[in-house]
């Protein structure tokens, strides 16, 4: 049980909620989130861990209320608690040298927790961000803190403004056409690219098999056995 | 040294307590095993197998609904010999009973499977004939007491442990159902397994599984599953290890109350892992409470 | 002007929208009259009725499960005289299509109360073959394909009034039952009535019911109720009417693209008196959105 | 949908909750309170009017949680909704002369509406208040704003604290043992007693039948033909 110490809308339709009491994890892992007590919704909601601070023992989630379970998470005030399971799932690798970070819509949020982590193992290193929205623009100032760049997309292909053939690591989180995009950019480029997915999820620790897909090495859980993957061991699932 | 009050025998196996991990819901144990203390279960029933293993199925899978879950897994598994030469020996290892959930296309699948199972470590063979999610997979043997009781007795013949019959709450007859697979030789039987159900996905128009239909678990089903199970432990007099949306100790005792000696939990351990740990201390507590030697003494009391 | 895209003959009844009242959730209208606009719905099912009336059962009635209710109610009712002569013209007055649910101990008594009903200005006669509630009740002509066959046939050949057979999701062979009464005449058929269900109070080691079990209703049980619509709207011609834990207009869509022409509400209007109407706005804004002309264009699109 | 204005604990396991945009109703009525959006749990708790402030638009309820309905209303914070559909039920009648209340347990909560109205309608009559609690009092300052006198038990019966043979009517909320022994006093007294009644409820506006008694008069729904009845009607249903 972790308990609300914020919890506000950021930009319109997009919430952050940050928590104290959750174990820490790493950038690319989720918690099962749900609110105690009641039997409906059920299930945990997976959402990304957007940013840690390990001082404090908090840890931010930026969501989006969809539906019935992120609705309920937008009602909860500071000082209610909320039941945050995990860390779950393998995390972002953490590779040397340059690095592009791509996120495209709520995606963004992994990738911030990511920039710190890749700046705080590397402070020379290049960091370049793009971000896509389709309206509204949210967590540019907070990538600022650890990117060299921050490129803002809002209504276009994020993945164009890209160059794809630089000497860097790619890490992509965001909806599947845009994974798709990248995917097909990074194969022209030869890139090296990791991409985090997304499935319906029950269990969220591998037991359910709710969640698996076909990979180059055999079935695979989205939610135990990634939900990082490189890319191309996951090119159908995309 | 007060005995355990919690502890029982089922099959002629003896279990530390009667909370048991349901088939599907926990693999083979080695996920929650990073996160929970497993070897505290009374009994593991693992992923439900097929004589050569399965993909499973295409498109969704799970489905969240009112205070339940569809699923369309399709028995996704690594085959029968993928678990008796690198599954079973770990779920020995683990501590709780081990039990081995087999499923089957067709009779000789069934025979097979367990003809192999013999060569595996485990307590009890859960003979699944419920699955409503593989086309012409093992929920046609249990709809009908014949085709059930003729599947029982020939994988008793083959068996050398002891059967647990999973039956199917989509059977027209299940008093019937369950009355065959005790003549048939059954040495106990399990359900409810998940009730056929359906979901649409109105802005796509479609059906959300390719199946169409899936199969419901889930507190949900708790009122109709605690039915059956004091129909059936009504019916038979061997041992029914019950299920469907338990939740808590409470939900545990209204099942041994109806006639359970055991239950199974399910898919209240995705929506919180440590529950089957909590129903296990509130049964302890239970027995403390009520100044019971053993929690046997309450089942079926109703 | 364009015409109201929500309008659908039911019966050879015009209703303004597929929304009505469940039978039992909506005593004769009174009582929600004084909360909502009631003249907005598509109809009213009155409370079950038998022919001599009723007390209903003893001890608890209702009994909230995780995202449902377990009803034993047991047909509490005035009977079908008092309906005649002082609920029939009350509920006509409403606006909405009435529908009269008839319930019955033995042939006798649904004839009879048929019979009776002939004098009462009501649309349609539900024939409630399915209430789990009652001993010897209407259920028990509702579990077999035969005797549902015989009293739908006996009523038809007794009533000037349409006849909507209700069913119970606890038959057998549902989809045999059905085809039954619709070749012995139902203009129409309904269901899904109550899952039989149990309940057990741990603490007072009892049964919370008197007759033991009682009947599931609410959201729980959406998604079976949706698949047993989606199997007996494909084996009839004539129209079925769903229910079964619709809570929401996107719910009553389902229904709909399952094959139902209509749908009826319950035990969401205990939880908010207004759901309906929700329910209602929904469809509207649906058609919109759709450019639907009639939401009917969408039944049984699945 | 009503706002919540307050919500804290005022006794051991009691907590008092304001809300505001509740229709006004009257004393010995209920709401069916409701968290809403979840459908678990999914029928609404009645819930009895304590204090009506008509001025600030105010409705307080006092509640026991006992179970998961209950649990769920204590947690929640002013700022959040909940769902409170009526006012139902009839009321305590308002009869004129002197007046007896006895509260037992949490069934004290609707006597405080209706000392309030009781002293309103009658500026200068006499208002006895008598109540009863197993371990801890609470409203007993709430009661002395409109009572002539208050008098608490603590562990006791608090029946045996009253004077059924005074010329006044007599008006009685707790649990089933306290209003039998209360029926009894009144028999022997001949006294003019008031019981509110409670029953296991799902619609609470008399549509279910769910909550239905065997009265003098024929059947009767405790929802909407009650809470409160003579005591005389509803004898077999104490
Ligand atoms: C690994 C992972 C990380 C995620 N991180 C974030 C994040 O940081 N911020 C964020 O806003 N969203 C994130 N999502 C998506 C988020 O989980 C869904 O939006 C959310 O579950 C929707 O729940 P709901 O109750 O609002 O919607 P409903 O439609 O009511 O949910 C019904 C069911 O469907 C599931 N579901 C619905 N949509 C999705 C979806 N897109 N992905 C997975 N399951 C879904 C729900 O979990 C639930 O079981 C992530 C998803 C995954 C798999
Ligand atoms: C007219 C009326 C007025 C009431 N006023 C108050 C009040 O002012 N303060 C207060 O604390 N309580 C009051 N109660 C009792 C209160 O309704 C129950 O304590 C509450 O419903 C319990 O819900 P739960 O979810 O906590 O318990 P659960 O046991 O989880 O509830 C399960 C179901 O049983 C019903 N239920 C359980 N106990 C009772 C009960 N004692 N009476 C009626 N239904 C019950 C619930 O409504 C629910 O449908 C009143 C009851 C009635 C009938
Ligand atoms: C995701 C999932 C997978 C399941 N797989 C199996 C299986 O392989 N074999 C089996 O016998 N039952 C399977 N079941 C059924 C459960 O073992 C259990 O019978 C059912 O879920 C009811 O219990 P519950 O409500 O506690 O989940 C599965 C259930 C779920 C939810
Ligand atoms: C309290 C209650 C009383 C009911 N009484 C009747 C009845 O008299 N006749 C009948 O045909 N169905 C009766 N039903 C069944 C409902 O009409 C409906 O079939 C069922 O509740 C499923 O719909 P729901 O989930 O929307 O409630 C009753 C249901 C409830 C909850
Ligand atoms: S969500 Fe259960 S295996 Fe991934
Ligand atoms: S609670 Fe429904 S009639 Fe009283």
């Amino acid at each position: 049980m972790a308990e609300i110490i914020k919890n506000e809308p950021i930009a319109n339709g997009i919430y952050r909620m940050s928590v104290f009491g959750a174990p820490l994890g790493r950038a690319g892992q989720f918690f099962m989130l749900r609110v105690p007590g009641a039997l409906d919704p059920l299930l945990g909601r997976p959402i990304s861990i957007c940013e840690i601070d390990a001082d404090k023992g908090e840890t931010t989630f930026v969501y989006q209320p969809i539906g019935r379970g992120t609705a309920q998470f937008a009602a909860l005030l500071p000082g209610q608690q909320i039941e945050a399971q995990g860390p779950y799932g393998n995390g972002f690798p953490l590779k040397g040298g340059r690095t592009v970070l791509i996120g495209g819509g709520i995606g963004t949020a992994p990738m911030l927790q990511l920039a710190k982590e890749l700046r705080k193992s590397d402070p020379a290193r290049k960091i370049d961000v793009f971000l896509g929205f389709r309206e509204e623009a949210y967590l540019e100032k907070e990538f600022e803190s650890y990117a060299d760049n921050v490129t803002r997309n809002i209504g276009g292909y994020v993945t164009n403004d890209v160059d794809f053939a630089l000497d860097a690591t790619y890490y992509a989180c965001g909806p599947s056409v845009m994974l798709r995009a990248a995917a097909k950019a990074a194969d022209e480029a030869n890139a090296s690219l990791f991409v985090s997915l997304e499935k319906h999820m029950a269990c969220g620790v591998g037991a359910c098999l709710g969640c698996t897909c076909q990979t180059e090495h055999g079935r695979k859980r989205v939610c135990k056995d990634g939900p990082v993957f490189d890319y191309r061991e996951v090119r159908d699932a995309i | 040294m007060p005995s355990n009050p919690l502890k029982l025998t089922l099959c002629g196996i003896s279990l530390q307590n009667p909370v048991i991990a349901a088939s599907g819901t926990f693999g083979f144990g080695h996920e929650y095993a990073e996160i929970l203390d497993v070897s505290r279960l009374g009994g593991i029933s693992g992923k439900g197998l097929t004589l050569n293993g399965s993909a499973g199925n295409k498109g969704m899978r799970v489905y969240e609904t009112p205070s339940g879950m569809l699923n369309s897994i399709g028995l996704e598994n690594p085959g029968v010999r993928h678990f008796v030469t690198h599954e079973a020996d770990y779920m020995r290892a683990l501590g709780p009973a081990v039990i081995a959930n087999l499923g089957g296309h067709c009779e000789e699948d069934y025979l097979e499977g367990a003809h192999l199972l013999n060569d595996a470590d485990i307590d009890i063979l859960e003979l699944n004939i419920s699955c409503p999610n593989v086309k012409a997979g093992g929920m046609a043997f249990g709809m009908l007491p014949e085709t059930a009781a003729d599947i029982t007795q020939k994988v008793k013949a083959v068996s050398r442990h002891p059967v647990m019959v999973k039956l199917s709450p989509n059977a027209p007859d299940l008093v019937a159902v369950a009355r065959a697979c005790e003549s048939a030789g059954a040495d106990a039987l399990s359900l409810v397994n998940t009730f056929l159900g359906m979901a649409i996905d109105v802005k796509q128009k479609c059906a959300v599984f390719e199946n169409v239909y899936a199969g419901l678990s889930g507190p949900a089903i708790l009122p109709i599953a605690l039915r059956m199970v004091h129909q059936v432990a009504h019916a038979v007099t061997i041992p029914v290890v019950g299920m469907g949306g338990i939740t808590s100790a409470e939900d545990a005792l209204k099942f041994l109350m109806a006639g359970a000696v055991a239950v199974q939990v399910g898919t209240m351990t995705f929506a919180d892992p440590k529950a089957m740990l909590r129903i296990i201390d509130g049964l302890s507590d239970y027995c403390a409470q009520e100044g019971l030697d053993n929690l046997q003494q309450i089942v079926g009391i109703l």
